[in-house]
């Protein structure tokens, strides 16, 4: 571990878009990796926008780097990953598996997927109807399997029924948007007629979620999200939160993991497809404080 | 008689809230200059493009040699040999000369469009057939009124196909000289067999260029004059309104007072300089002079349109008018002579141009009082007789003079100590005339200082009690009332005199 | 135009296309009322009018701009930096919640100002202008955020709180703020000396100089003034969910446009006006709550939507044509 | 003078990056702007026919939903096991469809482009989204992929036909009495109109001509994210705007034309690229792109009034 260096190497960093902590964090887990090993980073952001990112590839390539780190995106990565390969620069990804890529690096999202099912059914006490955020399970696949997970867990609980049609986020990641819809579910499902909330791939909405159960006063729903980044894990610790589990993830170290495998790669290393980085599954409020304080957010009173 | 190159009987055509024609007739035999005069809003231009297939009429028939043109359509129209120069200088501005020429009957060669060849025909033809040198690569926008008057022309005609051509109030934007280089052209085509209609308000040229010539009055025609002779003007005119105008200029015995604004040393480094000008209490001062002597330049200046140098005073103290805001506010107006691009906000109502500047009187606490501001517009249209009497019509389908008389009924309702007019008649019909010079008269009687620019040697000899003369950005001559007549300012104007430089050259 | 021949008042074609957009308006209310009839609760129409709160203030916002002959992309921006500037005021300099919300219209009116500086000092397009602050307005945010990341505040005071949150006779004072927003802009736009000259400004420029209109001083005032109110939309955006989400307030651009210029079409004469904009935000609310509450798959309601804008609007529009050209 | 500018950031951006003045990098260069050249050529069109005033001159902000739309249709049918031929035809006549009822609502209802097309954008969108069901599709049509490809070795067939269809564009658009017509139309509707020029029909056609552009583009899109995915259209819609309008500051009649609208949509991915390529931090780009189009944008007024 110690030998590991990136000495005189260039490593292009790209990241679909840093508004989100999760990203943000993953991101800056790499460069600040790559940095310490005494590599070089050359850094592209795609703003968000999937085919900003994948253009952005070309960048690197063309740049000249050694070796790219590539965070999330969509299939649109795939031909400039396999082009990055034909000249021989190896490519590590970040929670994308794809075929020309070294290795990826990824939480386990089936482990997500299973947990916050598991988790959520405890606490609605295994019956009752839930409504999800979904709207991304066909495009990107980390949210394909963490909804389908949660969705084949539920199967075995046959007293939660799952609202029909699903809830759609405007944009990812939006919390008022979430909050907006949510108010418009709360007048269609008055007090006792919904139990839960999910939301799908990530936590941003629940956000929204949770404030407009505590604008209209519905303390008769709980509410379950993934990712667990310090905002949400606050809400959670909150006394009496609706905001009841999530499953924590570790973005900065997947960061630096996946920075790490690349000089282990560099030193000849042989690496699995995938690098899996454990997650913190988050149940209940204290939970909550002690996961903010075990990832090194800091402390909740 | 010879068949008719084109006809119009039993015209109807209304506009929301109008008759703007109600059963006209129109007759054009070939190779005659026929006129068409009328008070503004008499229907003239509608007529015109009726005939043109812009509109479609309610009832009436339109017969081009001998046949009818049922509907009538732009592209039948044309095909008949009929050709229009409409009274709006429609143009695009980022054309140059040659592509606007040929703009709908381009010539295109094997490579797509033959931008030489159309520069070279369009010079061609402006040269032989119209006298100017225009180069066919200016942009639109870079050309005066004339040319771009031209431009239009040489559209019309350059193809060669024209039988008949309609000029709806082709001089209305030019100065002196250029009505000559259009009155030229016409005769030119006369001389070819075809066929003109001519409207203007300028009587003068009604009877110098016409054959014959047809009378409108409230959407009809009310007098057709087969023979045209010096003595026509009077008939024409009773014709026309209905009456007989008997002064069309004012009479007057006002006295101006002292010397009360002063210009000093205006200067815009560009098209005029050093100009001083003293202008008394109640007088009206004229300003003469062709296009490029600065005459338009200095009125802008002097109303804060334009950047430039000097000094202005009333009655010794200085006078602010340095952006148009300030010079309003200081009691000076300015009723300017593009009055559809600076004049009016065409797409409001009367009521809302007219009070646009007296906002402040017709309103409570900031709020518009709108019943206040509507009464207070009815008065005006009243007073000015602003057709059609409607406060709520909007400005933009008023006829030209009325549109004129929407923006002076905005500044009589502000009262201002000095008004500027820049070209206060154009497009304006006789009997409006009358009453607008009637209108400046009272004005200046009352004690305010008028200033006003124009390129109508008539009107200024007719209204004005002293002309400064304005020639290449200086002032060459003021002339004082004694010698005020048409020859000698015209001569003086031109250049055809010269006059000692002594007084005013620094 | 065959309008001329057919001067028939009661024809069933007259009247539809009178009253088409009402017309729409309604049909479209009854249908949602009739496929669930929690569309007419009280309850989910407050949530409509609560849910428009600050779309309406953008789209006031906007509807100034557009009555000016420009137009103003940045919107978003201005509500960004509202949302911003009060909630660091709070959380990092310890504010109480009115001089913070202050800060925040003041970070918003930074917004206005740039755009004038741009539109009247340097003389390029309200368009180009604006999508210049655009860039540079999304870029400060997301230096300031360190990339963007969202700065959540949950111990924000209750006084903050509740410029969303609160509620005065149990109507929500993002309502009442709205409200008060719309008559105020309807006072000053529609009904003022000084919104007569914005007016005059907007269709044509050069008449307003002349006529003694101190243009640029109007259009400078327009901004600032459209900027603030964005940052008041902002404000309560933050209050909200209790956080400044950076470059979330871009959400409400495309909507704010659309209902500017749907309004401007149910104007007999094609102006924007606060009343039309009004009518817009809530065709548009409606339609969006109405669709959530029928239970439709989400890409089927999108798609609905859009289809109903699209449609409303052809009838809006060919109602104003027919009025017009009657000359009403 | 706003060019100068331009070229002269690029080549500071030049000097200063790695690889950036080369052969690939231009290669590049070209290959992230297809996408917008095909559709501000449509956009273009649109402007010149209908006048540039953004409020109330032509504006198509519905191609960027088009080409979505194409993209999409074409990806459902291929990844179903229709032939690309069968797909294409279906996305064409959808479409044409979306150029039609632009066309009608603006030139038969008057209504106001800018609503008109951003009404049309969110419908087009949704329908989109119901036919793809929001989901990744790869691409599995190597027809299409080919447009990525080279040609013959060094020559990118992308490059080569959007190059191709420029020239046509700007030969139809600049070069033919149709297009000379085209720009009348927007230049003065009055003026056109008199001078025999049918305004709405050639209004119609760039609207149609747009549309057509959003088709082809939406091949381009396939190709360049090898399938399908969701919410392209949003960041296509502001650059396409952005290049179009800011080209009109190269022309020297200072009006918006193809070519000005291509070498917009160039130099701004240029300019990204390059800022990209030295490493500039990514949180300022938009800013140096904002101030970008203030600076090029207000000097090209300064030199039009000293004129
Ligand atoms: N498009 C229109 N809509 C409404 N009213 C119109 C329209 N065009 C003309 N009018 C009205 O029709 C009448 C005749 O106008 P027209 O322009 O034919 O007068 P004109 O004889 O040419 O007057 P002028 O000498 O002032 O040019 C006027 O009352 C005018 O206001
Ligand atoms: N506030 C101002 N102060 C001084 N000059 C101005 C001002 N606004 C515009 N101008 C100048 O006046 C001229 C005309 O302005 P404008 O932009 O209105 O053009 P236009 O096309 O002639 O007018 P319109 O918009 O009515 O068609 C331009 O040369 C412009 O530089
Ligand atoms: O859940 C994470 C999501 O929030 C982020 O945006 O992308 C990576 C995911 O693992
Ligand atoms: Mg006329
Ligand atoms: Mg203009």
């Amino acid at each position: 571990q110690d030998q590991l260096s990136l000495e005189g190497k260039t490593i292009g960093v790209a990241v679909v878009g840093t508004q989100h902590f999760w990203d943000r964090e993953a991101f800056n887990g790499a460069t600040s990796k790559v940095e310490d090993l005494g590599g070089t980073v050359v850094a592209v952001d795609g703003g968000r926008d999937n085919q900003v990112h994948a253009d952005n590839h070309d960048v690197l390539m063309n740049r000249g780097v050694d070796a790219v780190i590539s965070i999330l995106g969509d299939g649109s990565v795939d031909p400039k990953f396999e082009a990055l390969q034909a000249a021989d620069i190896p490519v590590f990804s970040v929670d994308h598996p794809s075929p020309y890529v070294v290795n990826n690096t990824t939480s386990d999202n089936y482990y997500m997927g299973t947990t916050i099912g598991r988790y959520m059914a405890d606490a609605m006490g295994g019956e009752g109807k839930v409504a999800v955020f979904n709207a991304f399970e066909n495009s990107l696949r980390i949210c394909g399997i963490r909804t389908g997970l949660w969705k084949y867990v539920l199967q075995d609980y046959p007293e939660i029924e799952i609202i029909q049609p699903e809830l759609a986020e405007e944009f990812a990641n939006a919390p008022e948007d979430a909050r907006r819809q949510t108010l418009d579910l709360l007048s269609q499902y008055p007090e006792g007629e919904l139990d839960a909330i999910h939301v799908g791939c990530w936590d941003q909405p629940a956000i929204g979620v949770v404030q407009a159960l505590e604008e209209t006063g519905r303390t008769d729903i709980i509410v379950t999200a993934l990712d667990g980044g310090p905002d949400t894990m606050e809400i959670m610790a909150e006394e009496g939160s609706p905001f009841v589990a999530n499953v924590a993830q570790q973005p900065r170290l997947i960061g630096q993991t996946a920075a790490e495998n690349v000089a282990r790669y560099f030193a000849g290393e042989t690496l699995l497809p995938q690098t899996y980085v454990d997650v913190v599954p988050v149940n209940g409020p204290e939970e909550a404080k002690a996961a903010y304080k075990e990832l090194g957010y800091g402390e909740i009173k | 008689m010879t068949e008719a190159a084109f006809q119009l009987s039993g015209i109807v055509q209304t506009f929301p809230g109008v008759r703007a024609l109600d059963g006209a007739d129109l007759t054009i035999y070939p190779g005659e200059v026929h006129g068409l005069v009328g008070e503004n809003g008499a229907g003239k231009s509608t007529i015109i493009k009726v005939l043109a297939g812009v509109y479609q009429p309610d009832e009436g028939r339109i017969e081009v040699g001998g046949s009818s043109v049922s509907p009538a359509t732009p592209e039948k129209i044309r095909d008949a040999g009929i050709r229009f120069i409409h009274q709006e200088l429609h143009l695009v501005p980022h054309f140059t000369v040659a592509e606007s020429v040929f703009m709908g009957q381009e010539i295109s060669g094997p490579f797509g469009l033959s931008k030489r060849k159309m520069r070279s025909r369009a010079e061609a033809f402006m040269r032989d057939e119209l006298g100017t040198e225009l180069p066919g690569n200016r942009l639109i926008r870079d050309l005066g009124p004339a040319e771009r008057k031209l431009v239009q022309v040489a559209r019309a005609l350059v193809d060669g196909a024209a039988k008949v051509v309609v000029f709806d109030e082709p001089t209305a934007p030019l100065a002196s000289e250029d009505v000559r280089t259009i009155m030229t052209a016409i005769a030119r085509l006369k001389s070819r067999g075809i066929a003109i209609l001519y409207v203007s308000h300028y009587l003068n040229e009604i009877i110098d260029i016409c054959d014959r010539v047809t009378v409108f009055r409230q959407g009809k025609n009310v007098a057709v004059f087969d023979e045209v002779t010096k003595n026509t003007g009077s008939e024409l005119v009773s014709a026309m309104i209905g009456r007989a105008l008997d002064n069309f200029f004012p009479t007057t015995d006002r006295q101006p007072g002292e010397v009360s604004l002063r210009l000093a040393g205006y200067d815009d480094g560009k098209t005029f300089s050093d100009v001083h000008l003293d202008v008394r209490r109640g007088e009206i001062f004229g300003i003469a002079g062709l296009i490029g002597s600065g005459r338009d330049e200095l009125i802008d200046a002097l109303y804060g349109l334009r950047k430039s140098q000097g000094t202005l005073t009333l009655d010794g103290a200085t006078l602010d008018t340095k952006t148009a805001a300030k010079a309003v506010a200081n009691g000076m107006v300015l009723v300017p002579r593009d009055r559809r691009h600076d004049g009016l906000v065409l797409p409001m109502t009367v009521t809302e141009n007219a009070t646009l500047a007296t906002l402040d009187e017709n309103a409570s606490f900031g709020l518009i009082d709108r019943k206040k501001a509507r009464s207070a517009t009815e008065r005006l249209i009243k007073d000015l007789d602003i057709r059609p009497a409607n406060a709520l019509a909007v400005t933009r389908f008023l006829s030209g003079g009325n549109q004129q008389k929407v923006v002076l009924a905005r500044w009589l309702a502000k009262s201002a100590r000095i008004f500027i007019f820049d070209e206060p008649t154009v497009g304006v019909d006789v009997g409006a005339k009358a009453e607008i010079y009637q209108l400046i008269e009272n004005l200046a009687s009352q004690g305010a200082i008028i200033v006003m620019s124009s390129s109508d040697p008539v009107e200024l000899v007719g209204t004005c009690d002293r002309v400064a003369v304005m020639m290449r950005g200086e002032v060459r001559t003021i002339i004082d009332k004694p010698d005020l007549n048409v020859d000698h300012l015209v001569a003086v104007t031109t250049g055809a005199t010269t006059v000692s430089e002594t007084a005013y050259a620094s | 135009m065959d309008t001329f021949a057919n001067k028939n008042w009661l024809s069933p074609r007259k009247i539809l296309m009178r009253f088409g957009f009402l017309i729409v308006f309604a049909a479209f209310f009854l249908f949602f009322a009739a496929w669930n009839p929690v569309f007419v609760q009280g309850q989910n129409l407050l949530n409509i009018v609560e849910g428009s709160a600050i779309l309406i203030i953008i789209a006031l916002g906007m509807t100034l701009i557009v009555a000016t002959g420009g137009i103003d992309l940045s919107v978003g921006i201005a509500l960004d930096f509202g949302a911003a500037f009060a909630v660091v005021a709070m959380k990092s300099y310890g504010m109480g919640w009115f001089p913070a919300a202050c800060v925040g219209l003041l970070g918003g009116s930074l917004v206005g100002l740039l755009n004038a500086a741009l539109v009247v000092g340097l003389r390029i397009s309200p368009f180009l202008a604006t999508l210049g602050t655009f860039f540079i307005g999304s870029s400060v945010q997301r230096i300031f955020t360190h990339g963007g990341g969202p700065i959540s505040y949950r111990q924000m005071p209750d006084g903050f709180r509740n410029i969303a949150q609160g509620n005065l006779f149990g109507i929500p004072t993002e309502v009442i703020i709205a409200a008060v927003l719309v008559v105020i802009y309807y006072l000053v736009l529609e009904r003022s000396v000084w919104g007569r000259r914005v007016h005059a400004m907007g269709m044509q420029r050069s008449a307003a100089i002349v006529a003694g209109i101190r243009v640029n001083r109007i259009l400078i005032a327009c901004f600032v003034f459209a900027s603030i109110t964005c940052a008041v939309g902002g404000l309560i955006a933050a209050a909200n969910i209790r956080m400044f989400t950076p470059l979330s307030g871009f959400a409400y651009l495309l909507d704010a446009i659309a209902a500017v210029f749907i309004g401007a079409a149910l104007h007999p004469r094609g102006r924007p006006n606060v009343l039309g904009t009004l009518a817009g935000v809530l065709f548009l609310g409606m339609v969006t709550n109405g669709l959530n509450l029928m239970g439709l798959n989400f890409n089927t309601k999108d798609a609905l939507s859009g289809i109903i804008l699209v449609s409303a609007l052809a009838l809006a529009v060919a109602q104003r044509n027919m009025r017009s050209a009657d000359g009403d | 003078m706003p060019l100068i500018i331009f070229l002269a950031l690029l080549l500071y951006v030049g000097l200063n990056a790695p690889n950036f003045l080369t052969v690939v990098n231009l290669k590049l260069v070209l290959t992230q702007s297809l996408t917008v050249v095909l559709s501000v050529i449509g956009l273009s069109a649109v402007v010149m026919a209908g006048g540039d005033d953004v409020v109330s001159g032509g504006i198509d902000l519905s191609i960027p939903a088009t080409a979505v739309l194409c993209a999409g249709i074409v990806a459902v049918m291929t990844s179903a096991g229709q032939p690309v031929i069968l797909a294409a035809g279906a996305a064409l006549v959808a479409s044409m469809l979306v150029g039609v009822v632009n066309a009608v609502l603006i030139t038969r209802l008057r209504m106001a482009p800018l609503l008109a097309t951003l009404a049309m954008f969110v419908a087009v969108v949704g329908i989109t989204n119901v036919i793809t069901e929001r989901k990744r599709l790869n691409l599995n049509a190597d027809s299409i992929a080919a447009l990525r490809g080279d040609i013959v070795p060094g020559i990118p067939l992308g490059i080569l036909l959007v190059a191709i269809l420029s020239l046509l564009a700007w030969f139809f658009l600049h070069r033919s009495k149709w297009g000379l017509n085209l720009q009348a139309a927007g230049g003065s509707r009055d003026a056109a109109e008199i001078s025999g020029i049918r305004v709405d029909r050639l209004v119609a056609q760039s609207y149609l001509l747009a549309a057509f552009m959003g088709f082809v583009t939406g091949f381009f899109m396939l190709a360049r994210a090898n399938g399908y995915s969701p919410g392209a259209q949003d960041n296509l819609m502001l650059e396409m705007v952005l290049a179009t309008f800011l080209g009109a500051a190269f022309s020297p009649r200072r009006i918006v034309t193809v070519w000005g609208a291509i070498l917009g949509a160039v130099l701004v991915a240029a300019i990204s690229i390059g800022l990209k390529t030295i490493g500039v931090n990514v949180f300022w780009t938009d800013l140096i792109k904002g101030a970008l189009i203030v600076i090029v944008v207000a000097l090209s007024a300064i030199s039009q009034r000293v004129q």
